[in-house]
């Protein structure tokens, strides 16, 4: 169960937050992108071994969805994709 | 290969066990091999064990960078079943049962496979129509499932005391499926490593691969270890979790996501339980070990992680489910629990395809893989070997997603 | 029988006298005592029988790390696979020995030890494979498993009175352990005001200063732990708890303490979840035995548990004992053991020379340096022990009833490792200590490799210190021991000869470990798997260090390269109820009322789960009707005169904004924005990968003001879904997003003669058709209370549905059925709406969407707006329908026989042949308009399929069916219209 | 019973939902009605019966007995309120229970994962949090804890006190 940093409410505990899945790129355009491109972007995400950065939905408090950068070999929470905690 | 049998047991007896050869050999690394297998799991063991004994690929080498046996295979809650609900499925793991029915004699190692039927209790009427079907579109492939009363559930699961007319989901039947059955993780790895050592596989532990390689033509030429460059025109990722780290040093991306997946097991106890019982609607299963430990696993962990951990919240899920169909388990103690890392693709279904990179092959997805090892390592050696998919393994290209042509096996249980 | 209990001493009450049971005999011991110690003291040397070879076994240590001797206890106090040394022995409890039948000194079970050269580790890889392994599986599973002998209650057996609690705290700082090294911690964190949490695992505190005997301050070191708990009772900001073991470090400094002896007398156990800003962990360190042939006889004891039982517990585990040692520790327990009357005869220690500091405290033992133990006499007990210099010469044999070992010390740093924390080999004190923190956390005294009292008090106080920002405490003296070790892995002398283990739970001796490196099974996983060492319950914490240095030895590489196996969690069994706390029964999953619930309930209605944790009624049986029947009924109410319905919990949302009507047309498939406020419309969402997340209504309540009307299962994700695409993609929309699913309840009343009893409901809203058209609503009372009436059906008949606040609804609701009852009006269940839809070919998401059907396939093309040229999931619609994958469409089915049911789910194959299906039947029902079956199908390619003939694969039997339009009523919708 | 702790559930009162720019909603609705916006996040603000929650990012639960709920839905006027601004009714959406008693900290704390010690969570604190697994609005009552979930779940909570009060 980890504390997750939430910008309204401080640090809570993970069970109170849903999680949102790693942040992806914006969506393209979808008059632009290529199948190709747009297949990519809605199935393929950030998969690192170390911070990715990914959004939680503080459901069961202030209701925001925040964004954090999480060491996915430790589960800190970290400053960056270069903070290795 | 040395054989195994009570009359060699007896024999080695005599001289106190000094004369067992060792199960595999541990010869020097070679520069360059026909087939290079990355990871020495489940899959990649079968793997390449197939390539060997099916085709004849003997020239093949099992690079691992930790021990072997070491990765899910070692961390699984040993559950083989074919009860899924699509015909895309359904084959590939009635297939998969099969190999593993006669891997002890065909491997000359006891795997203790034990087909002890697995039972489904029903706790919602979606729930039950969903297994219904999955009943009559497994009959198709000849995988067994019936349906029985709750009272035939409670006579052969005599510790199902919960769940009862006044409950919050009162058992209302049950599915059994004959086919399904349990056996021993670490002698399915170690059978695999010693057939295919047998058949000429080299094996090589404490090599972890840090790079793939690409050659001018863009295929794949070998891969890069701290004990140098091994050469293959045929790579096999079979690393379960770590596939994209893999991958990504070639720049190809896959849609794979790692996430950690755990499981637990209960102080042993007399025989207690003598089948798989999986509860779909209150999220556990378990099964009674051969020690009399009960193996129990439960709820993903979403994140997305390569630490093996236990997240206290969903265990406590996964612990008062149990405790509410078998009230009588909240005296039994906890032994062991563990995390292993699994990679699961927008589907949840495998994916087993020669990539973008000619000459580099992933089998991953694998959520729950460890029935789909040996259907999986040899559909996979049919890849490597002959070039084109394997029938069974044919819905579990990476090509679906060009389409989107998902093979959802979950996602259809909503109430109405 | 003999006492061995001293007159005087220890930590037992002796004018508490308890009497107990074990192995259906009568003892007695005193209140302090534990079952170990009073059995100890009633000279039953005999406790227990080896797992795999059923070897007498009798009580090794004296505490958790307690290997051989594991009870079940029944009765009120029943428990599974305890160990003796770490159950508070009270009165009439009584106890069995696991693992031998029908007892410990007449083991049927030991016949195995005939066949044990058959059977080293992983015999049973080689073997019983032949005809098959379900032929011996059954005898070896018997054979397995510990407690819970044949005669054992049934599982069923409710467990004692009493419940569990789990509870969640929080502290600055959460001290593990409250030996010399924890309480000096917590003191000084106490005293600088931080909020301390401090478990134990012992029932008392003190540590291994309760085992010794040693002076802080000049006086008894019990003495000051005394004042040290007195002084953390004062504090507020302190919580101490005794016999309350720490077995999971988790993430983020969380920690589970598993208390056993609550306060609260109805309590069986508790659990803390303790969230920690700081961990110190002073959990000890951990005896280790010697590795030498029949260690494992009754009678061979820890050194320091036998310290342990005449310091604590005042009992003599023997009358004349051999200590055979490499270290300086057991030298003090030798001394100890003296000064309480025990015969010494001789302390063997292997190293050569033996440091004057070690022979200072032998006080007149003799000592033979260079000298090991190779081999016991005695099975059942021990009678002597046969000793040489390490080469082999002077063999002799020393007669003694007690043989005390100790191979040095190990940091308890199961938690330490737990935490992610690395470890190193320390070459001075043998053993791998901690090294790299990876969580907020420090290792003191033994824990962290401190073995001397007063290291473990000065390491306590400064890491409390530094946590706190506080000066260090004068520390108070104590007497002085010093510690050394020579390493010994395991007697190798000549003349050593017989079984020496390993791992005495499991069974696991150095042979096998040989024979594991033999085979190929290198890696110190591949040896615990294959021996099975380490993995018994007291997952080997006397016993791995000496496997890794078995390994070591035989491959001859250094430990440190050897390393450990995972320590995982828990430290200790923890019991699965303790972990479940108060959530049990009822409990265990959430639920959710309406108003209405407890009107249906009295009504007999049958009750289930009915999507996002709604308990709903499914049918509402009556007399002796059956299940069909009473569908039916409720079915004709609705088609031929009235019923009602709790539509509650369907989700709603506000949605207020200047861009609500954009944000409408984004997530929504079809056009929102151009309805007039007072319209609503019927809408699809979908996922960004163009699968189906939910079907509504869109209401316009004004210019700004929308409400959104969900699927009761769906309502959270929607919830989810719209949030995040308004705080994540579109921040700079002005749109709010208020949950009203409990402001409004609805009771659809829906029939022919709903207006009827609308008017026999009084209302002020002109319900006239022209007025309130269907997708139309409007705000006013009905049976004068505030109410919304909005114009939507799911039936396919002439529906209201009238939203009031829920302190309305039971009132509403009784109202309706009385103003219905002249119009025959019925309740209406699940069942009944589900029979309803199907009539219609209305789209249940549960039922007809599968996470591959589209809108295109489900024949609501009509849905996808094709004036906007962008919404979640367009585009993915488009894309998968131009792959190459056939499409399953819906379709009608008609059985040949009108009396044919499908089962929902069934496929449709090829002529009903074992082919791969070409479809499969999502709904079934008894139509009450046809007076048949009627079946909803997803067939490939069915739109241009109507007409044919297709068939249905039972498992005997195929159904031919008749293939047409997906609806059975009123297809042209001029009911709901009317 | 074996904690000296007891709750009650407390009979419906009034609440508005209230989002937007602080300025905006002071603006439509006056400062003269409201009891005075707390500035920090999770805190309450109270003046002549009436109670303003900063629960959100721009977002507010005002509270106040339920007969003054027709008087504050007329000075509030959800449905004609400019379009920047979200006021609604949502009274009946929560339950509130009031749990009192020497140990109602632990009592708190079976249900609650927040650190409600008033070190952390003072005298005005407010918050949405989790109790027993759902979400719950969690404040400081005399000699106790106000705390309010969805209602639907009322008869839930009941049940997971009665059985954490034993």
């Amino acid at each position: 169960m980890m504390l997750i940093p939430c910008p309204f409410c401080g640090h809570r505990n993970e069970s109170e937050f849903a999680y949102g899945g790693p942040v992806k790129p914006d969506r393209p355009d979808p008059h632009a992108a290529s199948d190709e491109d747009w297949v990519d972007w809605l199935t393929t995400v950030p998969n690192p071994l170390g911070p990715v950065e990914e959004r939680w939905w503080h459901v069961k408090g202030c209701g925001t969805w925040l964004t954090i950068w999480r060491d996915t070999r430790t589960h800190c929470v970290v400053e960056g994709s270069g903070d290795a905690g | 290969m040395q054989n195994y049998s009570i009359v060699s047991l007896l024999r080695h007896a005599i001289n106190g066990h000094a004369t067992w050869a060792p199960a595999w050999r541990s010869p020097p690394l070679r520069e360059s091999y026909d087939v290079v297998v990355i990871g020495a799991g489940g899959h990649g063991l079968a793997t390449a064990y197939y390539l060997a004994k099916e085709f004849g690929i003997t020239d093949v080498a099992v690079l691992e960078r930790g021990w072997l046996g070491g990765g899910n295979v070692a961390r699984n809650t040993v559950t083989v079943r074919s009860n899924y609900m699509r015909d895309a499925s359904i084959p590939f793991y009635v297939k998969s049962v099969a190999l593993y029915e006669g891997l002890s004699d065909e491997l000359n190692f006891n795997l203790m496979h034990s087909k002890r039927t697995m039972i489904d209790v029903v706790q919602t009427f979606p729930k039950m129509r969903e297994l219904r079907r999955r009943q009559l579109t497994m009959d198709i492939y000849g995988s067994t499932y019936e349906r029985i009363s709750t009272e035939e559930v409670r006579r052969r699961i005599p510790a199902l005391t919960g769940g009862g007319p006044g409950a919050r989901l009162p058992v209302i039947g049950g599915m059994v499926h004959t086919d399904a059955g349990v056996n021993r993780h670490d002698a399915v790895a170690w059978a695999y490593a010693r057939g295919a050592d047998a058949r000429g596989v080299e094996l090589h532990q404490q090599t972890p691969v840090t790079k793939l390689l690409r050659g001018g033509d863009g295929a794949v030429k070998g891969v890069e270890t701290p004990r140098g460059i091994v050469r293959a025109r045929k790579v096999a990722v079979a690393v379960s979790g770590h596939t994209t780290t893999l991958t990504e040093t070639v720049g190809l991306r896959l849609p794979l996501r790692t996430m950690n997946l755990t499981a637990f097991v209960s102080e042993p106890v007399k025989p207690l339980v003598d089948v798989v019982v999986n509860c779909p609607d209150s999220g556990f299963y378990f099964s009674q070990s051969d020690k009399g430990e009960m193996v129990i696993g439960g709820a993903p962990d979403m994140g997305q992680s390569f630490r093996r951990d236990v997240k206290q919240h969903v265990f406590e899920d996964t612990v008062t489910a149990m405790l509410s169909l078998f009230p009588s388990f909240k005296k039994l103690k906890l032994l062991r629990q563990w995390g292993g890392h699994v990679d699961i693709t927008p589907d949840a279904s495998p994916i087993m395809d020669e990539t973008d990179v000619p000459g580099l092959f992933v089998t991953a997805g694998w959520w729950g893989g460890y029935k789909a090892i040996p259907a999986g390592g040899l559909t996979l050696a049919h890849l490597i070997a002959k070039g084109e998919p394997h029938p069974l393994m044919a819905p579990f290209t990476l090509n679906r997603f060009r389409h989107l042509d998902y093979v959802m096996e979950s996602g259809t249980t909503t109430a109405r | 029988m003999r006492d061995r209990r001293l007159a005087s001493g220890g930590r037992i009450d002796r004018s508490r006298p308890l009497a107990f049971r074990f192995n259906g005999k009568g003892y007695r011991g005193f209140s302090g005592d534990t079952l170990a110690s009073a059995l100890l003291a009633s000279n039953v040397r005999l406790t227990a029988r080896s797992f795999k070879y059923h070897r007498p076994r009798g009580i090794v240590g004296s505490g958790p790390e307690e290997p051989a001797t594991l009870v079940e206890l029944e009765g009120c106090h029943a428990s599974a696979n305890r160990a003796a040394t770490t159950v508070r022995l009270e009165d009439g409890m009584a106890a069995r020995s696991v693992n031998c039948w029908p007892s410990p000194g007449l083991d049927l079970g030991a016949v195995s030890q005939l066949f044990a050269g058959l059977i080293p580790a992983g015999f049973y890889y080689k073997t019983f494979k032949w005809p098959g392994w379900r032929l011996y599986e059954p005898a070896i599973r018997r054979a397995a498993g510990l407690a819970g002998a044949p005669d054992a209650p049934p599982p069923d057996a409710p467990p004692p009175d009493g419940h569990f609690e789990a509870v969640h705290a929080h502290a600055d700082v959460l001290v593990v352990g409250a030996g010399p090294a924890g309480l000096m911690a917590a003191l000084v964190a106490g005293r600088a005001g931080r909020r301390v949490f401090l478990a134990d695992e012992r029932t008392e505190a003190g540590g291994s200063l309760l085992d010794r005997r040693m002076e802080i301050a000049g006086r008894p070191a019990l003495e000051w732990v005394a004042e040290s708990v007195a002084e953390l009772t004062s504090m507020p900001n302190v919580t101490h708890l005794q016999d309350a073991c720490v077995w999971a470090y988790r993430e983020h400094n969380f920690l589970m303490v598993n208390e056993r002896s609550p306060a609260n007398p109805s309590m069986l156990e508790r659990n803390w979840r303790v969230r920690a800003g700081k961990v110190i962990l002073a959990t000890g360190a951990i005896e280790r035995g010697l590795v030498f042939p029949d260690n494992d006889r009754p009678g061979v004891m820890l050194a320091s548990a036998a310290q342990a039982y005449v310091n604590r517990f005042a009992v003599k585990p023997g009358e004349r004992a051999v200590v055979f040692a490499n270290n300086d520790s057991a030298y003090a327990a030798a001394a100890d053991l003296l000064a309480s009357g025990v015969d010494v005869a001789a302390i063997v220690d292997s190293r050569d020379p033996v440091p004057d500091s070690a022979r200072d405290l032998a006080g007149g033992i003799p000592v033979k340096g260079g000298s090991v133990v190779i081999g016991v006499r005695g099975r059942r007990s021990v009678k002597g022990a046969a000793v040489s210099k390490r080469d082999g010469q002077g063999a002799s044999t020393i007669d003694c009833d007690l043989l005390l070992h100790s191979g040095g010390w190990s940091p308890a740093v199961h938690l330490f490792s737990q935490s992610r924390g690395s470890l190193r080999y320390d070459e001075s004190l043998a053993t791998f200590v901690p090294d790299e923190a990876a969580q907020a956390c420090v290792s003191v005294g033994g824990a962290s490799g401190e073995l001397s009292l007063a290291s473990a008090l000065r390491t306590g106080a400064e890491a409390a210190a530094m946590i706190t920002g506080t000066e260090m405490p004068d520390l108070p003296t104590t007497t002085g021991e010093s510690y050394a070790i020579t390493p010994l892995w395991r007697v190798d002398a000549p003349g050593a000869k017989g079984r020496a283990f390993l791992d005495i739970q499991n069974d696991v001796t150095v042979d096998d470990v040989h024979l594991a490196l033999r085979e190929g099974y290198e890696n110190v996983e591949h040896v615990k798997r294959y021996t099975t060492g380490g993995m018994g319950l007291d997952q080997g914490k006397t016993g791995n260090i000496n496997i890794i240095g078995t390994i070591a030895l035989q491959k001859g590489v250094p430990l440190q390269d050897v390393g450990t196996t995972t320590f995982r969690p828990p430290y200790s069994p923890v019991s699965f109820g303790a972990i479940g706390g108060i959530r049990e029964e009822s409990v265990v999953l959430p639920y959710r009322h309406t108003p209405v619930t407890q009107w249906n309930l009295d009504r007999g209605a049958f009750m289930y789960e009915a999507g996002a944790r709604w308990r709903r009624p499914g049918y509402f049986l009556r007399g002796d009707e059956t299940f069909q029947e009473t569908v039916n009924r409720e079915c004709r109410a609705v088609r031929e005169c009235v019923g009602v319905y709790d539509g509650s919990p369907l989700g709603k949302f506000e949605l207020k904004g200047r861009d609500a009507g954009r944000f409408l047309d984004h997530v929504y498939t079809n056009l929102m924005s151009t309805l007039k406020p007072g319209q609503c419309r019927y809408g699809l969402m979908l996922t960004e990968d163009g699968l189906i997340l939910d079907d509504g209504v869109a209401m316009r309540l004004g210019e700004h003001r929308w409400l959104v009307s969900t699927s009761t299962a769906h309502a959270d994700a929607v919830h989810g879904h719209m949030e995040e695409l308004l705080q994540t993609q579109f921040p700079d929309w002005s749109v709010h997003v208020t949950t009203v699913t409990s402001q409004w309840n609805n009771a659809t009343v829906c029939g022919p003669r709903a207006r009827e009893v609308m008017a026999a409901l009084g209302t002020d809203i002109d319900l006239s058709p022209e007025e309130l058209p269907f997708m139309r609503f409007a705000d006013g009372h009905v049976a004068g209370l505030p109410a919304r009436v909005v114009r939507v059906s799911f039936t396919g008949e002439l529906s209201f549905e009238i939203n009031v606040a829920p302190r309305h609804m039971r009132d509403l609701w009784e109202w309706i059925m009385e103003a219905g009852a002249p119009s025959g009006i019925e309740p209406v269940g699940s069942e009944a709406s589900h029979v309803l839809r199907v009539e219609k070919g209305f789209l249940s998401l549960g039922h007809e969407v599968d996470g591959t059907v589209d809108a295109h396939d489900l024949g609501m093309s009509w849905i996808m707006s094709k004036r906007k040229a962008d919404y979640v999931g367009k585009r993915s619609v488009e894309l998968r329908r131009r792959g190459k994958a056939v499409r399953r469409e819906l379709v009608g089915l008609l059985p040949a026989d009108p009396n044919d049911q499908i089962p929902e789910g069934a496929p449709l194959t090829p002529g009903g042949e074992k082919r791969p299906s070409e479809g499969l039947v999502t709904a079934c029902v008894w139509s009450v308009v046809l007076d048949r079956w009627v079946a909803l199908a997803l067939l490939e390619n069915g739109k241009s399929r109507h007409g044919e003939t297709v068939h249905v694969r039972l498992k005997n039997a195929t159904v031919a069916a008749t293939v047409g339009e997906p609806v059975f009523h009123d297809p042209d919708g001029l009911r709901m219209r009317s | 019973m074996s904690y000296n702790a007891s709750f009650e559930r407390l009979p419906i009162s009034a609440c508005f939902d209230l989002k937007g720019a602080e300025n905006a909603l002071v603006e439509w609705i006056g400062a003269e009605i409201l009891p005075g916006f707390p500035t920090e996040a999770n805190r309450r603000r109270s003046a002549d019966g009436l109670s303003l929650d900063h629960v959100g990012p721009r977002h507010w639960l005002l509270h106040a007995d339920i007969d003054r709920e027709d008087e504050l839905n007329a000075a509030l006027r959800p449905h004609l309120a400019p379009a920047e601004v979200s006021i609604v009714r949502i009274s009946d959406t929560m339950t509130t229970f009031r749990v009192a008693g020497a140990d109602v900290a632990h009592v708190l704390a079976i249900g609650c994962p927040l650190d409600l010690h008033e070190t952390a969570f003072p005298e005005d604190a407010v918050t949405f949090t989790e109790f027993f697994g759902q979400k719950a609005l969690v404040r400081r009552c005399a000699g106790g804890f106000d705390v309010s979930v969805e209602q639907s779940y009322g008869d839930m909570m009941e049940d997971c006190l009665t059985r954490a009060l034993r």
